[in-house]
C-alpha cells in the first residue's frame, strides 16, 4: 500500500540573478519550501556556464498542491518569461506527510 | 617584461583554441572578494593619512564624473548605434560604472614604472562604483513608457551589492585600523595581491574569449563604440584629475577609471533594474573588448593623454 | 517503440549530516545505488542556506523499483521525520537497463 | 485550467568526461537546450565521491518532445552504456512554452 | 586599532542589512581547513619544545575542565531555564567545547600587546574539543528513557571528525617536524594565518546574523545564559589557569577556551548522537550571542579576570 | 625532518580510519591549477637563463625516454599481468607520462639536502607529460580490431588539455616575463609554493585511500607492476640522465619523473581515446601504489640509483 499522496513538482531553471525574487515570489503564492542548486546549461539564449555571476543559472523546485503550481507558473510566465533566460515544468509526484504541502 | 597582461592573453588564447581549463566557479568569486577587500583596505589606509576636508571637493567632483559619463555614452548608443532605449541606458550604465582589475592593472603600471600617485585613489574607485548605474538605470526608465523606477530594490542593490560592501567595507576598516593596525595582514592582503591578480586574469581572459562569440551578433556599431568609449572617457577623466590637481600617475588612474567599464557591479544591477536590456550586449562591450583593450593598449595610450593634458 | 521500463525514482532533500546514514540505509533496504547534490532551500524549519555546514542539505535521487521505494520511504519516516529537516517525494520514471535498478 | 503541455524529461547521470560529448549528442539529435548539475553517488561502478577529476559526475537533463527523447536514449545506449558509469531515465512532465522543446 | 573584530562587523551588518554579499560555501570550508591545520601545526611545533612529562598533568586537568563545564551549564539550562533534558544537554555539550576562532582571536590580542604566554597552548585547544561534547551527550543519553548510547559511530564522530583530525593531525605533524622542518611552511600557515582569520570572521559575521533571526524565537533566557556562561567558563578557566602554574597569557587564553563555545564540532556531533534537540538553540547561542560577545568584549574582560586571580 | 610526506599520510590514515574529512572538490582543482601554473612558471623563468641551443638536444632526449617508458611496460602488462590490450595499454600510458606532484616533492627533497639541479627541468616535466599518452593511445588503437584513432579530438585532449595549457603557458609567460618580471609574484607562486604542496598532498593521502579499496579486486600482479615498474623507470631516467650530461641532482629529477605515473593528465585523455579500459586500475596503480610508494620510499632509493650510474 502505497504511503504517498499526490503532489506537484514545479522546476525552475532561471538566471541566478532571479534567484531571491523567485524564492519571495513562490513563497508570497502559497509554497511552503523550495530547494535551489546550481546549475549550468545551454538554451535559446546560448551558453549558460556557471563560471561567474552573470552566467549562472539556478535550478528551484517546489513541491505544492496544483493550484499554487498554477500560481506559480502563471506568475513566472508573467513576470519574467519575456526578459530572462529560463524554463520551467511540472510533474506529478507523490509525497509523504502530504501536509506540508497544501495551502 | 610585466607578466601580468600575460595571463589575460593566456587564458583567452586557451578558451579560443577551445582547452578545457576552467576555474571553478567558486574561486573566481573567492579571488574577487579578496581582490575587492585587499583593494578598500589599501585605500583606506591611505586616506587615514589624508585630511578628509581636502579630499571632500575632488571627491565630490569624481561622482560627477561617474554621472557625466553615462549621458555621454547614451546619445551616442541611441542616435549613431540605434539601439532602443533599455539597451542604450544598460550600456550606458556599465562605462559609468568601473572595473575593479582594470584599476589593479592600472596602479601596477604606475608601480613597475615608479610614477608616484595619490596613495588614496581606491576611494575614487569606491566612489565611481555606483553613479554611473543609478544615472544608466534613470535613462531607462524616466522618458520612457514605463517611468516607474521601484527605487527601494534598486537603492539596496547599489549599496549593498556584493562590490560596494567589499570595497567600502574595506575602505572602512583600513581606514579605522591605519597602517599600523594594517601591519599584521599585510603579507595576506597586499604582498600576494599581484599573485591573486595574475589568477584572476587568467579567468578575465577564458571568460572573456567565452563571450567573444556573442561578437558576430552584436554588430560591428557596439565594437566600434567598445573601443572609442573608454578613450572619450579617458580624456574625461584626465581633464578632471588635471583640474582637480592630481599628480600625473593620479590623473593617469583617473582616467584608467573613466576608461573602465564595469562586469561586475553593472551587470547584476541591470539584470534586475532594466531586464528589458539584453544582457549580451553590455557583456560583450565590457568584457570582451573595453577590458581587453584597456589592460593591453589603454593604459599606455592614457598615459599620453594624461601626460599631454597635464603638460598643457 | 518506447525503449524504457518503469521504475520508481525517489528523491530525499534533507540535511546533510544524514547523507552518510542515508547511503548506507538506501543500500540496505535493496537499492543499488544514489545520486547526491548540494542543495540550499527553505521549508518549515526555515532558511537553510547552504554556507556553512549545520545549515547545508542535500539532494539524493535513487532509482528502484516500487517495494524498494516503499522500503525507503517507510525507513525515512520512522527513522528521521520526527527529528531532521527534510522531505521526500516519489515519482513514476522509466529507466533504461531496468535489471540495475530491480532487487 | 492548467497551462502546461505534456514533454519528456531526460535524465543522464554519468561521468564527468562525458558532459562535452553528450552535450555535443543531444543538440546534435534534436533538443534545444540542456542543464547540467555536479552530483556525487554510487552503483554498479562504485563510488563516485566527486573529489577529484576522474572521479566526479554530472547529472544532465534535457526537456524535449518524444521522438528526440528516444533518439538521445537510444544513442547513449549504443555509444556510452558499455564503457562508462552512467543510468539514464526519462519522465512524462508539462513544460510551459512548449515551442521552446519540439524539434 | 586592531583590524580584526572589525571583519566580523563588516560581515554581521551586511547581512542584518540583507546584502547579497556571500562567500562560497567551499571558501568557507577551505578556510576553516586552514585555520585549524595552521593552529595545530604551531601547537605541535611548540610542543616539540616541551617536557612532555611537565605538560601531562596540566593537560590532564585540561580535560577535567572540558568535561566539568557541561556540568555547570546543564542544570542552569534545565532549571533555570526549564529547557528539555536534549536541549540543555546539547547546549551544554556546546558549551563545554571550545571555538577555534575564538581561540586565534585571543592569541591576536596577546600579540598584539605583546603579553607573553605558554606557546604549547594550543595542544589544550585540542585536548578541550572533544570531552565537553562527551559529557553533552551522557547527559542526554543516561537518565534518559532511552539510555541506550550508541557509542561505535559517536566516539567515531568525536575522534575522527574533520576538526579533531586536522587539529591533532596538525599539532603531530608539528611536533615531529619540529621548528626546522616547518620553515618552509611558515609563509603559507603561520605568515598568512591573520589575514585568512579576517576572511573567516567576515564569513563568520554574515553566518551569525544570519541566524540572529532565531533570537526572536529562543527566548529571552537563551540570551542570558550565552551571555552569563562564558563568563563563568571563563573564571573556572582562570582559576584552573592559575593553579596549574600558567602565566597570565597562558591564563587568558585557557579562560578564553572555557569562555567559547563550539559550531564546529559540537553541532556535527550532537545533530547525530541527540537529534531530538533543535540545533537552531545550540547555534543561536554559541555563534549569534556568546561568539561576538567574546571577540568583541569578551577577551578584555577575562584578561581582567585572569588578572585578578592571578594577582591573588 | 621533513614535514611534506606527512600531510600525505594524515589524509591517507584520516580516510582509511573513515574520517569524514574532505578538501572541497574546487578547492582540489583550484591547488592543482596554482601547483601547475607555479610549476610551469619557475621553469620558465630559469629557461630564460639557459642557451635553447644546449636544452634543444637533451629536450629532444627527454620525449624520446617518455615514448620509450610506454613501450617497455605494455609487453610486461600484456605477457606476465595477462590483462588485454586496452588495459595494458592504457596503464603503460598512465606511466608513461609524469606526476606533477611527485616532482615537486623530488624538487623539495633536493632542496632541503641543498643538493643542486638545472633549475629549468620542469621543462622536461612539461615535455614528458604528453609522448607517453600518444604512445599509450597508440597501442590500443593500431594493432586491435579497431585501429581507428580519432585524432583531432585527441591530439585536442592532450595539447589543450588542462594540465599542458597550465604548465606549458607557465612555462612560457615565466620565459617572456623573465626573472625580473616574476619578481612581484614571487611571494604568490613561489614562496607559498610549499605550504599549498602540502594541503594538496593531504588530499592526495584522501583521494589514494579512498581509492584503496580497489585494490582488492585489481589483483597481486598489478600491485607488483606498480612497484617495480617506478624503479624500471628511475633506471632508464638515470641512464638518459647521466647521458645528456645532467648533474646529480638533474639526473635524481629526471629519474622521478621517469619513475613517476600520471593521474590527472592521463586519466583523462585515456577516458576518451580508450573508454574500454577500466579506469579503476590505472588509477589504482598509478595513484594507490606508485605515487605513495614515489614519495615515501622511492626517491631516496632513486638517489641512490642515480647516484651509482653518475659514479660509474
Ligand atoms: N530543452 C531544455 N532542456 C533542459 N534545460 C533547458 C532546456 N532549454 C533551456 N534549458 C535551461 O534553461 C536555461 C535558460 O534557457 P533559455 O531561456 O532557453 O536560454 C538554459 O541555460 C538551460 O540551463
Ligand atoms: N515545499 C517544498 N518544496 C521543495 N523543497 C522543500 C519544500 N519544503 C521543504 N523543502 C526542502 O526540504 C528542506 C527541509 O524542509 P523542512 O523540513 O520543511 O524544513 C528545506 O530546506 C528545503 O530544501
Ligand atoms: N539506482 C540508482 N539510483 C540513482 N542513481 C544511480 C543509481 N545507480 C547509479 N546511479 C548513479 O549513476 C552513476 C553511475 O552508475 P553505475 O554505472 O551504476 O556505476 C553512479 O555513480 C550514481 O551517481
Ligand atoms: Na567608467
Ligand atoms: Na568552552
Ligand atoms: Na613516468
Amino acid at each position: 500500500m502505497p504511503n504517498t499522496h499526490p503532489c506537484k513538482l514545479v522546476v525552475i531553471i532561471a538566471e541566478e540573478a532571479l534567484e531571491g525574487p523567485l524564492a519571495k515570489d513562490v513563497m508570497a503564492l502559497g509554497a511552503h519550501g523550495y530547494t535551489v542548486s546550481d546549475v549550468r546549461g545551454c538554451g535559446s539564449h546560448g551558453m549558460r556556464s556557471g563560471v561567474w555571476d552573470a552566467d549562472s543559472s539556478i535550478r528551484m523546485e517546489i513541491l505544492c498542491d496544483a493550484d499554487t503550481s498554477l500560481a506559480i507558473t502563471r506568475h513566472v510566465e508573467d513576470a519574467y518569461f519575456r526578459n530572462y533566460a529560463m524554463v520551467t515544468y511540472v510533474a506529478d509526484v507523490g509525497v509523504l506527510r502530504p501536509e506540508k504541502f497544501v495551502r | 617584461m610585466d607578466a601580468i597582461p600575460f595571463f589575460f592573453l593566456l587564458g583567452f588564447v586557451a578558451r579560443l583554441a577551445r582547452s578545457d581549463l576552467k576555474l571553478p566557479g567558486q574561486l573566481y568569486e573567492a579571488l574577487s572578494i579578496y581582490l575587492l577587500l585587499a583593494i578598500g583596505l589599501k585605500g583606506g589606509m591611505e586616506l587615514a593619512k589624508q585630511d578628509p576636508l581636502q579630499v571632500l571637493p575632488q571627491a565630490l567632483a569624481v561622482l560627477a564624473l561617474g554621472a557625466a559619463i553615462p549621458l555621454v555614452a547614451f546619445p551616442i548608443l541611441r542616435r549613431l548605434g540605434r539601439f532602443d532605449r533599455y539597451n542604450a541606458a544598460a550600456i550606458a550604465g556599465h562605462y559609468g560604472s568601473v572595473s575593479v582589475v582594470t584599476f589593479a592593472v592600472g596602479v601596477d603600471y604606475l608601480t613597475a614604472r615608479s610614477i608616484p600617485y595619490e596613495a588614496y585613489l581606491p576611494l575614487f574607485l569606491v566612489l565611481l562604483e555606483m553613479p554611473g548605474i543609478v544615472v544608466g538605470i534613470l535613462l531607462a526608465r524616466l522618458g520612457g513608457e514605463g517611468g516607474k523606477v521601484r527605487w527601494g530594490p534598486l537603492l539596496h542593490e547599489i549599496f549593498l551589492g556584493k562590490s560596494m560592501v567589499l570595497l567600502a567595507g574595506g575602505l572602512i576598516i583600513g581606514w579605522v585600523a591605519g597602517p599600523k593596525g594594517l601591519v599584521p595582514l599585510e603579507p595576506f592582503f597586499f604582498t600576494l595581491f599581484k599573485g591573486v591578480l595574475c589568477l584572476f586574469l587568467l579567468e578575465m581572459g577564458l571568460v572573456a574569449a567565452g563571450q567573444a562569440g556573442a561578437l558576430r551578433t552584436s554588430g560591428a556599431f557596439l565594437v566600434g563604440f567598445a573601443l572609442a568609449m573608454p578613450v572619450i572617457g579617458a580624456t574625461l577623466g584626465s581633464v578632471l584629475g588635471v583640474a582637480i590637481g592630481l599628480s600625473l600617475g593620479g590623473t593617469l588612474l583617473l582616467a584608467t577609471l573613466a576608461a573602465s567599464a564595469s562586469y561586475i557591479a553593472a551587470p547584476a544591477a541591470m539584470r534586475i533594474a532594466v531586464p528589458e536590456a539584453n544582457p549580451g550586449l553590455s557583456i560583450t562591450a565590457a568584457l570582451v573588448i573595453t577590458f581587453p583593450f584597456n589592460i593591453l593598449l589603454g593604459i599606455p595610450l592614457y598615459e599620453r593623454i594624461a601626460g599631454f593634458i597635464h603638460g598643457s
